[in-house]
């Protein structure tokens, strides 16, 4: 019987079981992408369908939509495992548990960021995105969703030991997604000008990179504190 | 000293009302949230004396079983 | 506190108090467990032996004191203590989507282990041709073995089982048992709560550590 | 090296030296805030431009600058708290919360009335006045996280997490938003042009951000106080402070 510490056999074991687990459960993958897709066509129905006018809020509607979609998915994120024990089990393996969160909020990225890339581009035509957007839309939405999903992922932590953390979820993490949403739709805004947006791609892109280092401590450390 | 008389001091050369809202409203918050931060203190200890009687009888009821 | 440090010394408890609700379960509780004992928390409902078991696992933090791996503080050595700790819980991490085998399996990997065959293990805990089963249609003593089979497949010394007899059957109990005498013969210590009876593990051997339900 | 900070995180010891502290705080708040605003509304010139309007700095921007200091303070006691695992600093971060967002609020309240006669309009989405909405929104989740758990030793710990996650945003939102301001809104009125001011205007002003200053830290040690009480309510010396205070 021997133990060797793989830090990869750790993570890829933890990632492969979340994605197997969701593949199983079809719902937790949809429910956010329709939520989504609703959420972006009842705009036109609340301001008009004048194109110009939609073409000017298009950057700001898909990525209102897709912080809100984040965060509803999230919600779910640590939820099961809390709740049948799995969670403390993790808590106590001997890998590092940033490594594991990491893994997990991976798999969850997987299963509801990637996904909502891809609608992102039939919603813009229904909004009437501006053509020369469209890379830039592709661009901050492949850099930023990682980013909400760290972010959200420590809210989730600290409140997944709660009976209705819902509302509170949104009240501790939609402030910290205020960066992003500014530098992502003001790409998307340059772009539509002919204006370069790579700065604005590698401000989101560092704070990618900060909180892939960061986030992955905060959120070990709430569970710590949520399964206390 | 800026003004001549207690109602140009109060006038605050025509801006009274939103001069005397921002200090009013500042003065209120202020107040309601020193009150009840005092209050708690006393609140806490009456909640701590309660409990401790409560154990008291507990205890009494255990003893005379 | 009593430093009576022994080379075969694995957990001991230095002065914990644990405050739930503004209530002392237990204050400046200490002891010492050796390799080789098999320890059993006692006492009424509500008198702290989970919480007990959860700061010895270090899941939970005292309000005061600490428990030490080999003499030294568990949140200083948590890597090692965690790499040579079982802990199951009353939930016990089995997920109700995943198979017995797929859930076994995993359970070991994020352990470390690589080696194993999950049919035989399996079949140690009476699971024989239910591997591919849903481990949520399966019973609940059969569900609670899912998560008592990595107990067959591994090398930590120290084991926290809280009710680990819950829904299981006579025999499993008597199995279980054996088991718990043989990894004591080998060195390693169990700490468990129960509220059942144990047939072949006798007072004798069976070290108890009572908390007793206090009202302040 | 930081052995002497575990002496001071005794419960009652804490207690006892914010006691001490306590009206030292209070006295010199009341004494710099009185002294501020009597010299600011009665004695400092009138502004050319904005005419007496503007004695609304003298609250605004003290409320606007501890607002943000308050929220630093916070942070600094979680993460000492959580760093070495000291319970009363865990217990001060929770006390300074309510109070920073009063004083968040007081900004934006004070920035609207200032704004209305300045810009003709209650609210407009000005760098500071959004990161001050934007703060107070964190402030209310540190707050709230707060209050949801029930076990309060706990809470405290996970507000502080969320108070250094916070903080580490902060000066990212401050940034992202000014940038973002300065696209879509060049050239407003900036309310407040320190290098300009006149030193009549500028003393009043400072001597009311130290008073505002001492004064969250007055009613800071009130709380902190109540705090230790609350979550020490077992302990003997808790128990005789009660029993005097029970009976009356």
């Amino acid at each position: 019987m021997n133990k060797g510490i793989s830090f990869t056999q750790a993570f890829y074991t933890l990632l492969k079981r979340d994605l197997q687990i969701a593949i199983r459960h079809k719902g937790d993958i949809f429910n956010p992408l329709l939520f989504f897709i609703l959420v972006v066509t009842l705009f036109p129905l609340g301001i008009g369908p004048e194109p110009q006018v939609l073409s000017r809020v298009a950057p700001g509607i898909i990525w209102v939509a897709a912080l809100l979609a984040s965060m509803l998915s999230l919600e779910r994120l640590f939820k099961a495992d809390f709740v049948d024990g799995s969670l403390e089990q993790m808590l106590l393996s001997p890998q590092p548990l940033s490594l594991m969160v990491l893994a997990k909020v991976l798999a969850h990225w997987i299963l509801t960021g990637v996904p909502l890339i891809l609608v992102a581009p039939l919603l813009a035509v229904l909004l009437h995105l501006e053509d020369n957007s469209y890379g830039a839309l592709m661009a901050t939405l492949a850099l930023g969703t990682p980013v909400l999903s760290l972010l959200g992922a420590i809210g989730v932590a600290l409140t997944v030991g709660l009976r209705k953390g819902g509302v509170l979820l949104s009240l501790l993490i939609l402030p910290l997604y205020i960066p992003v949403l500014i530098f992502a739709t003001s790409a998307i805004d340059a772009a539509g000008l002919n204006l370069p947006y790579s700065g604005h791609l590698a401000i989101i892109g560092a704070m990618l990179v900060g909180s892939l280092i960061l986030a992955p401590f905060a959120i070990g450390a709430s569970l710590r504190v949520s399964t206390n | 000293m800026q003004f001549d008389s207690l109602t140009d001091f109060l006038n605050m050369g025509g801006y009274a009302f939103y001069v005397w809202l921002s200090y009013g409203i500042t003065v209120f918050s202020l107040a309601t949230l020193i009150f009840f931060s005092v209050r708690q203190k006393r609140k806490i200890l009456i909640e701590i004396s309660k409990k401790m009687q409560r154990e008291e009888r507990l205890k009494a009821n255990r003893s005379n079983q | 506190m009593v430093e009576e440090k022994t080379a075969t010394t694995l957990v001991s408890a230095d002065s914990l108090t644990c405050i739930r609700e503004e209530r002392i379960l237990f204050d400046e509780l200490s002891f010492h467990i050796q390799a080789g004992e098999i320890v059993q928390i006692e006492g009424p409902n509500g008198a702290g032996k989970t919480s007990l078991l959860r700061i010895l696992a270090g899941l939970s933090r005292p309000y005061a004191g600490e428990t030490r791996y080999k003499g030294e503080d568990i949140t200083r050595c948590r890597d090692e203590y965690n790499d040579d700790l079982l802990y199951l819980g009353h939930l016990a991490g089995v997920k109700s989507e995943l198979t017995a085998e797929e859930n076994l399996n995993f359970n070991l990997r994020i352990s470390g282990y690589d080696d194993f065959n999950t049919n035989d293990i399996l079949a140690k805990v009476n699971l024989s041709g239910f591997e591919e089963a849903l481990a949520g249609h399966l019973s609940a003593g059969q569900h609670r073995r899912t998560a008592l089979a990595r107990l067959w497949h591994t090398n930590c010394k120290v084991w926290l089982l809280d009710e680990p007899f819950t829904a299981i059957d006579k025999k499993g109990v008597e199995e279980l048992e054996h088991l718990f005498l043989r990894h004591a013969e080998n060195g390693g210590c169990v700490i468990m709560t129960t509220h059942q009876d144990m047939g072949i593990i006798g007072d004798d051997i069976l070290r108890k550590i009572r908390l007793d339900y206090r009202f302040i | 090296m930081w052995k002497w900070l575990h002496s001071y995180a005794d419960p009652q010891r804490a207690y006892n030296l914010s006691g001490t502290l306590l009206p030292w705080f209070a006295t010199l708040a009341i004494a710099f805030i009185g002294v501020g605003s009597v010299w600011g509304l009665l004695f400092a010139p009138v502004d050319y431009q904005q005419g007496d309007s503007y004695r609304i700095i003298f609250i605004h921007v003290p409320a606007a600058s501890m607002s943000m200091s308050a929220y630093m303070a916070m942070a600094t006691s979680a993460f000492i708290g959580l760093v070495w695992q000291i319970k009363s600093a865990d217990w001060a971060a929770a006390a300074i919360a309510p109070i920073g967002a009063v004083v968040t609020f007081i900004a934006l309240i004070t920035g609207a009335a200032w704004g209305k006669p300045m810009w003709g309009t209650w609210w407009v989405w000005d760098a500071r006045l959004t990161s001050e909405l934007v703060l107070l929104f964190l402030y209310l989740g540190v707050i709230s996280l707060y209050a949801s758990f029930e076990d309060k030793v706990l809470a405290a710990r996970a507000a502080g997490i969320l108070a250094i996650v916070g903080v580490i945003n902060i000066p990212i939102i401050k940034y992202s938003v000014e940038w973002w301001n300065s696209l879509h809104q060049p050239a407003t009125i900036k309310i407040t042009e320190k290098s300009s001011m006149a030193p009549e205007m500028l003393y009043p002003l400072l001597i009311n951000i130290f008073g505002f200053g001492l004064m969250i830290g007055a009613i800071t040690l009130v709380r902190f106080r109540a705090e230790i009480l609350a979550r020490n309510g077992m302990r003997p010396w808790v128990r005789e402070l009660a029993k005097a205070e029970g009976v009356k």
